[in-house]
């Protein structure tokens, strides 16, 4: 393969957008120039980053939630509930499934179709499709900063429009928006197309602009392994990094088991850290993200909002920067503006409450840190053999060995071998563990904690159990107890 | 006895695999054999998938909201393929937000679907009203 | 005083009980030896005591919400519902605030006046006057073992209507249903008529019927610190304990501070067993009770989902054997059952996330159960020296001197001398001692934490941040910031 | 200037003590002379403190529920002890349960109040009322 971890040149750059921009019409209204210009004139507060390395400075846990309707008007009218009504401390647009896989064709039907029902007949906001004007619009009739949230394996054209836009974050990487939102797209497709996108956010920050880049987490939403999820998080940190990203939010979905989560995001956080400055990125400001528990819900609003403010309990005591707030109509189907609103205010109550408390440093949460970093390192060590030395080689072979392998994706290009279970306590851990270049000792830790829960339900560890365990949170408990 | 063909899939742009894993892996050990096109599949697909296999039942699963478009057309296309008669069951979470669910099952209904589940439904709740519908064409 | 720290003689308990009895007509309903069979006959999931213990040993939280309302059936279908729909574990009677009173006469027109109106119009179920009979019928219509909640000062004639109705705990006590519900009522009086109602549950307890008693540890609600709360629960178990009372559950009302939190859970069910063990009551079964949030509450439903949640979290990371459940329209009025029954889901959801998770041990928490100890050890101790070993004339006394002072009691025979503040973490801290006889160290302890605050928040330690504080919750934070 | 006279009080055999407390000093912040009767008042002890430092104002409190039957009646006693419109404002909980604040105002107005306030209402707000009553009247 050709692809190498090198800041895209100059030259490549600028025919690659060429190409990117003949993607859809509104392509052409973007003036590289003209948007500098534009987002110079970004105010303090309305910059994702700077409000981020604020709330990280001062120690507080933000609150975002997602949204996105596909007519500008509503889109704006929900924003502003959600800011307004809700508290959001960061805006969200979501983009539609059918952008996320560049069919703007289709997203013109949907719009169309969305206002013949009066209802909206697509999930999420179609950005490319509304263009820059469309966007801008949207940036500034809001009072909070704005990002991209979507699953766009292919991104380019989308990060052209919405930056230029006003929106000062984009959500995604090569991994965690292909992985689990794709099925035919090969891993260095879109590395590559990432690569791009942080390209972009590199240009611009060489023109004094700072906008935030988000690797997305949370992954499948589906237990996944906290060292997993952190492996993909550090290789997109690392990644945009190269391309001139000095903002960058890591980030990790609720597991349930509080002493391991708050060490997921220790951990996610030194090690972030760690190996950026290891490999000579010293300026980039790393903030984190605590996602709300990602899996199925429960369908009854009280219960999810004891899943919402549970969540919102651990984000705050892992001092995570900021948190991504589900809503208690999770279970059925996009939220109303209303219930969308009420996930955001159970969120900050809790928020508020926990201000500047965290989870006391102890054994038990120091022990789980080490055992993250520990099975983080197999995984990053063995990547790097296997790139012999070059991040993007290492990743694309990992995904082809099954060294990196992310539990319930729907891409052929993941391995697949790994299944993740609970442990006694509600923990992650690795029941099945593929081709995961673990330890003997790590090997040993994870069976010895999912023994540990076979023997007191008096089954054997199996599928069964991760079955058990999908639906628990659904139905009202963590663990799935026979 | 042979085993009863199903096709199995998530239907249009739609990217959630867990549930579609999880009935394969139901619908499986519950002695069917499963033709599983997976997620991201156009309704081309299924329809091909059925022909090949000359399954009895088509499960479209719908999650990401889109449903109500990507569903359109879906059984007029069968029968111009000359799937006649074959059952149309769709599941997930159909239609975007929380709807009435009358309205919403009507609504399907009345695309040509024999069966339509609302979010949450389980693997068994499926597989046991496909056991009663094969049933009665014996 | 004549009164002594002493077990009621059967003689002097049988002819006190001849003047209870005539408090009002359906006192002529209870028959002792009648109500032994009765009792006999209530399965142990109905049994109060028992399934509390099965709870304590198997180290899950239960959860028991409030509800009362003054008609019968009506109170029957409230129960059921949040039984049946909510979840609760365990099942409550909320008496109301004219038969706390003692004023049965008011409480019959507040039942005339309801049946007319159509709608409660009194805040709880008058047990009193529905009589054995009546509260039988609960018993019998309901799954779950049941609880008299109230505010009761004299509540002797209650104890024995509920005890004989099949009703397997009493929630209060002569210090905790006095002083947070009463302006003229002695000290001496209340804890002479709570004697009684100990005596009752021994005298069952002798028959071999095991009934729970539970002093009510929120006292006042309003920003009491943990020591002050635990100093009250530990007498009051004391006191039940030489009455032969066997299943005490002490509890504490959540201040907003995880840590200290966990650490007042801990203390209070550490000392309590302690203390018994020391004066000789050695087969009491100490369990304990978590009460959410006790203060003003946010108007606002999601909210208060937020308040729900957190103080459900914190019980279960405390182990507490039972968390009583706020609802989300605390605020506002009584709640309806499907308001109380979301209260319930809500926290059952968070409990059964949490079952089995506890805060790790930590220095931090170490640290606060030890001043939490220390404080308790003070006030014990000297209470103990002003009734010379008799803790009943102590108990007194330290009302009388301010050693034991409630803030914002209603009681004239409370100092109401001290005065809390939260500080810079949230955590309740005594801010003027009065005269609560505590060593140098923890003087200085108290005051260098609420300095840090005052030194945050530019701004003296006052009065005025004890009123920020008070309303903070209700406007959404932990802590009354300027 | 004189300062004027607020009785201040919890009626019933309501223990709430904590909003009295609070309402005592903002009250007596504000420049008023508060005369705090306490929570567990009856009707006669609001009107005998009105009666016997001459106030201009009765703040009576309800938080438990009862405020409905505990009120009842109180404009009419005041009138006959002779309280001739002295402003009557009732603030607190003062319903059971969460009802149509429209409709609880109204049974409130009804019965004579000057002034009804909803649960949650500050202090501020009743003292920036009563300067304005107290103006109007002189
Ligand atoms: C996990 C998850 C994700 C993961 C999916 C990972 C993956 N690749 O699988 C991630 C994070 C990637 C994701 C992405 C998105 N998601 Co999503 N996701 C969920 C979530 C939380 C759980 C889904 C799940 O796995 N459930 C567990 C499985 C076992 O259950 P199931 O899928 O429902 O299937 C069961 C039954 O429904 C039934 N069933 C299903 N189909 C059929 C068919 C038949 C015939 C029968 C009988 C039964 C049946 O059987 C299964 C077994 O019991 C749901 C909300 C929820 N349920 O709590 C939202 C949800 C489905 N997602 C939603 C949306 C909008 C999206 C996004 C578009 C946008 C976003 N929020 O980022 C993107 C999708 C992009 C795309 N192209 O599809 C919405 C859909 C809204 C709507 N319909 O109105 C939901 C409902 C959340 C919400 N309330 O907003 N999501
Ligand atoms: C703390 C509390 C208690 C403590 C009280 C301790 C004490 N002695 O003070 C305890 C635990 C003992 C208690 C007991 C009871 N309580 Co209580 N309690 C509360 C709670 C949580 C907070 C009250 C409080 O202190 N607020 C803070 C103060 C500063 O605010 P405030 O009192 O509302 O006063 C402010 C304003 O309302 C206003 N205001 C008040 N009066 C007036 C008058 C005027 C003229 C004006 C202008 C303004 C004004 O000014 C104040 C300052 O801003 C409320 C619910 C809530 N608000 O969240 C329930 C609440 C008041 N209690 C309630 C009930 C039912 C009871 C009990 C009967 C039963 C029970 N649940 O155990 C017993 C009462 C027994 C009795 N005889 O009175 C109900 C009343 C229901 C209703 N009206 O429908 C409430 C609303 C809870 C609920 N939703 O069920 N309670």
């Amino acid at each position: 393969m050709n692809l190498k971890n090198k800041r895209i040149s100059d030259e490549d750059f600028f025919k690659e957008r060429e190409e990117v921009l003949v993607g859809w019409p509104t392509g052409k209204e973007v003036d590289l120039q003209e948007a500098v210009d534009y987002l110079k004139k970004v105010p303090v507060e309305k910059n994702f980053a700077k409000v981020l390395e604020n709330a990280k400075n001062a120690g507080i846990t933000l609150a975002q939630p997602r949204a996105g309707v596909p007519l500008i008007d509503k889109h704006i009218e929900l924003l502003n509930h959600l800011s307004k009504e809700g508290g959001a401390d960061l805006l969200p647009s979501t983009i539609d499934a059918y952008s996320r896989l560049n069919r703007y064709a289709e997203c013109q039907v949907g719009i169309d179709e969305s206002i013949k029902a009066g209802r909206a007949m697509m999930n999420g906001f179609p950005a490319v499709n509304h263009g820059v004007k469309g966007c801008r619009e949207v940036y500034e009739s809001v009072d909070k900063p704005l990002q991209a949230r979507h699953g766009t394996p292919d991104s380019r054209l989308l990060a052209e429009i919405i930056h230029a836009g006003g929106w000062t974050s984009n959500e995604g990487g090569g991994i965690s928006y292909n992985v689990p939102y794709a099925k035919d797209v090969s891993i260095e497709k879109s590395l590559s197309d990432w690569m791009y996108c942080d390209r972009l956010v590199g240009f611009y920050a060489e023109q004094g602009i700072i906008i935030n880049r988000e690797p997305f987490g949370p992954l499948t939403g589906t237990l996944v392994p906290p060292s997993m999820a952190i492996v993909t998080g550090i290789i997109e940190a690392l990644l945009a990094a190269e391309q001139g990203v000095k903002s960058i939010t890591v980030g990790f979905g609720q597991c349930g088991n509080l002493v391991q989560d708050v060490a997921a995001i220790r951990a996610l956080e030194e090690l972030t850290e760690e190996y950026l400055k290891e490999y000579g990125y010293d300026d980039v400001v790393v903030t984190t993200v605590f996602h709300q528990w990602m899996g199925g819900f429960p369908e009854d609003e009280a219960k999810a909002f004891g899943v919402i403010s549970f969540g919102s309990a651990t984000a705050a005591l892992a001092g995570a920067t900021k948190v991504i707030v589900k809503t208690p109509h999770e279970a059925i189907g996009i939220p109303t503006k209303e219930a969308n609103a009420s996930g955001i205010k159970a969120t900050k109550m809790v928020l508020n409450m926990l201000e500047g408390q965290r989870l006391p440093s102890s054994k038990a949460l120091e022990a789980e840190i080490e055992m993250i970093k520990a099975e983080t390192k197999c995984i990053m060590d063995k990547t790097f053999e296997l790139g012999n030395g070059d991040l993007i080689v290492g990743t694309v072979k990992g995904f082809e060995t099954g060294v990196i392998d992310i539990p319930f994706a729907p891409s052929k290009y993941n391995a697949g071998k790994i299944m993740p279970a609970r442990d006694n306590n509600g923990a992650v851990r690795y029941f099945m563990t593929g081709n995961v270049p673990f330890t003997k000792d790590i090997l040993d830790f994870n069976k010895a904690k999912l023994e540990e829960r076979a023997k007191f339900e008096k089954r054997e560890i199996s599928f069964q159990m991760t079955i058990d365990d999908i639906f628990a949170v659904g139905k009202g408990k963590l663990i799935g107890r026979p | 006895m042979e085993k009863k063909k199903i096709v199995l899939g998530v239907i249009g742009s739609d990217c959630h695999a867990v549930g579609n894993k999880i009935l394969d892996y139901s619908l499986t050990d519950a002695g069917f054999k499963v033709v599983n096109i997976g997620v991201l599949s156009p309704q081309e697909d299924f329809i091909n998938a059925a022909l090949e296999t000359s399954a009895e039942a088509i499960f479209v699963s719908s999650l990401y909201g889109h449903g109500e478009i990507d569903c359109k057309g879906l059984r007029e296309k069968c029968d111009e393929a000359g799937l006649n008669n074959i059952l149309l069951y769709v599941g997930g979470n159909i239609v975007v937000g929380k709807q009435e669910w009358k309205d919403v099952e009507k609504r399907f209904l009345d695309m040509g679907f024999d069966r339509v589940y609302p979010p949450g439904t389980s693997a068994e709740k499926g597989i046991s009203d496909l056991r009663e519908d094969l049933g009665k064409r014996g």
